[in-house]
């Protein structure tokens, strides 16, 4: 089933209760696709990485710059200017050269995403701003898969499995109208500390592998956190999939929904820095 | 029943810059208020021999109801929002991208607007992230 | 205060509330010692070399072997053999060129612990055995600096602070008597999730700069983490410094006390695996 | 005073492994329990009308005492420990190793072993963790 390597290099695991050889072949036939190698990103990457998954997709189309360094732990000084997905690669391939990697610098978009990440059994949403959250929702709602998404700000931050499970509702569930663009601020206009990114990517590797392993319940969550507050950790019961949701509900056309949708638009149009970076 | 509810609110995720950027606020409110969520008024003047009337049963008179997180929701607009009532409330509800939370449920699960507080119930505001 | 180029690296992290250029600097200024360069010190290294903090000692005496990369991500397939401080100090001058690390490939013991530690701010405590966790926490209370201590086994983590602030308990405070021989496993004999450690090091990173940065209450906490429950973190309110401790009580002679014990002999002597391990 | 509290008891740290790999469970104790911590015996046999008796200020019959942490201790180890008593007790309390936790917080700032346990309080037991 495996070879004799993987029982020394896995080993500490594969003597988990309730994860075994079972567990560990799971992994290596599991494909997984992080959006974003940025300050989520990168933790959750290695970590995955150095799990035993099978195959990883990395979708990212920025550059490393200088700023992103005090917390994308995947990028170096060597790699800046270098695209993220390119970068993270390399810097997997030194973690696991067993892993197949396919690093992907493209912008996500509604006309390529439900066929990128069709390729993959579970999503992570690991990207910085909400028009593409909506549209990875909506895409793995349409392809029937779990959507691991962490977000991160300031001191705080939050973990949350969508469309997981008989009953997980759907970001759209959640939130059925996009915020304001006023009240949408960025890790670079609200900046953000670094060791917060990796806690929240960190468990947002552990979800997953806990998923494909089969040691996920399906309860509902919300795992928030902040960083100077005691307790740091506060959980929360979350509705279920709602039947009038316009993305998962009963009826809904969702690959038609994407196809018609301008996601940034539909969040507002693009805010200034966003012109100003190119998007 | 008595005649007020103590509460324990708390913001999140940006919403506490709204609120003299204070997360945790204790706060404590009439158990009856008036049906149209204005707060500007007191609540009927009762009695202390009269506290049977807010009981469970009791009617309550027209034009008044018991504390619900509507109600609250007027009220931290009202009497604790420092700045920019916009970025927490939306009509008569929360502005897209906040989620409350009543004891650390989802008060979708709750009766959302519609629950009726009770003594030493917490309150959280949370607004959601998009950063990464 | 702090050359151009941090202020772009450091930029995101600057602009928090309460950090700013007073904090970046406070880290600039700061030195950190880290005990073990395993599942918890990889990834505690690695978000301290990247916040920017100035000098950062990593002190471990093993070697990397293929066993340990599942979840000692700092370490790679190119460094199986290396001593771990030497590949966790090589992994950190490529996230942070201008970090000054001190590799220390020795055992800590009663002979050099004070003097090695002596010499940085705060102390982390990354290691795996009850015997060096006893003696750091003696030496942090000789040495009057905190003790920010992590672990993990199986799904699980701990996470404490010891010797902080005016009335905060040593570890001895906690635990005066060592537990019996058999009843301390290894993450050799009981399995360890590497995401798990992931989660314990990443926190352990994150409350040192925040100590570093004067951003931590100095409430005595202890935080646990199981993967498998729900809610997966739980906070409990510790006791004081207790006066009659033996290691911080009043009138207690710590330096005297770590250097008249074993501590090997203290925690029951070497379990048999410790023997063929060569310690 | 009731007759008896329902207590939340949780195993970590590896503990769970000696409570037949069961990390929760619901137990309800008798209000009093002998002094010296023996579980065999059934506690006073009260009348229902006598229930005021075991009021806060009504004085305790010789030789029993209201339910304590340590009386718990002894419960667990008597009727719910599955193996190697050893790894949970040593003498009349916890083994090094193993700290109390008594609604989240330390059993050292409740008392220990002498805190009187009340209906609805959750314990838990966790081993500190070596590995790394
Ligand atoms: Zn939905
Ligand atoms: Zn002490």
């Amino acid at each position: 089933m495996l070879p004799l390597e993987d029982y020394r290099r896995y080993g500490r695991q594969m003597i988990l209760e309730g994860f075994g050889l079972p567990g560990q072949v799971k992994l290596k036939e599991a494909s997984v696709a992080v959006v974003g190698a940025g300050g989520l990103g990168c933790p959750a990457l290695q970590y995955l990485a150095a799990s035993g998954i099978g195959r990883i997709g990395v979708i990212d189309h920025d550059v490393v710059e200088l700023s992103n360094l005090h917390r994308q732990i995947l990028h170096t000084e060597a790699t800046i200017g270098m695209p993220k997905a390119l970068s993270a690669a390399k810097a997997m391939a030194a973690i696991n050269p067993q892993l197949k990697v396919d690093a992907v610098v493209q912008a996500l978009s509604s006309a390529n995403a439900t066929e990128l990440l069709g390729l993959y059994d579970i999503i992570l949403d690991c990207t910085d701003n909400a028009p593409t959250r909506y549209l990875l929702s909506d895409v793995a709602v349409t392809l029937g898969k779990p959507l691991v998404s962490g977000a991160a700000q300031r001191f705080e931050g939050q973990i949350c499995i969508y469309n997981y499970g008989e009953n997980g509702p759907c970001y759209r569930c959640l939130f059925p109208k996009p915020p304001a663009q006023e009240t949408v601020g960025t890790c670079e206009e609200t900046g953000i500390l670094g060791a917060v990114t990796g806690v929240i990517g960190n468990l947002q590797a552990l979800e997953t592998i806990k998923i494909i392993v089969g040691l996920k319940d399906q309860a509902p969550s919300l795992l928030l956190f902040n960083a100077l507050q005691t307790p740091p950790f506060r959980s929360i019961k979350l509705r279920n999939r709602k039947p009038a949701c316009a993305a998962c509900g009963l009826g809904a056309k969702t690959q038609g929904m994407i196809d018609a949708t301008d996601y940034v638009q539909f969040c507002g149009g693009p805010p200034a820095n966003w012109v100003e970076r190119g998007l | 029943m008595a005649s007020s509810v103590s509460l324990k609110i708390e913001f999140g995720g940006g919403l506490e810059l709204l609120f003299a950027n204070q997360r945790s606020h204790k706060l404590t409110l009439p158990a009856l208020v008036p049906s149209d969520n204005s707060t500007a008024h007191s609540p009927p003047n009762l009695d202390p021999d009269t506290d049977s009337a807010t009981s469970d049963d009791a009617p309550i008179a027209d034009g008044w109801k018991r504390v619900d997180v509507t109600y609250l929701l007027h009220h931290l607009r009202d009497h604790l929002l420092k700045e920019r009532p916009e970025l927490f409330m939306d009509k008569e509800t929360v502005r897209p991208g906040i989620l409350v939370l009543i004891n650390d449920t989802d008060w979708e699960l709750e009766g959302e607007g519609e629950y009726v507080l009770k003594d030493g119930d917490e309150v959280v505001f949370i607004s959601t992230l998009h950063g990464g």
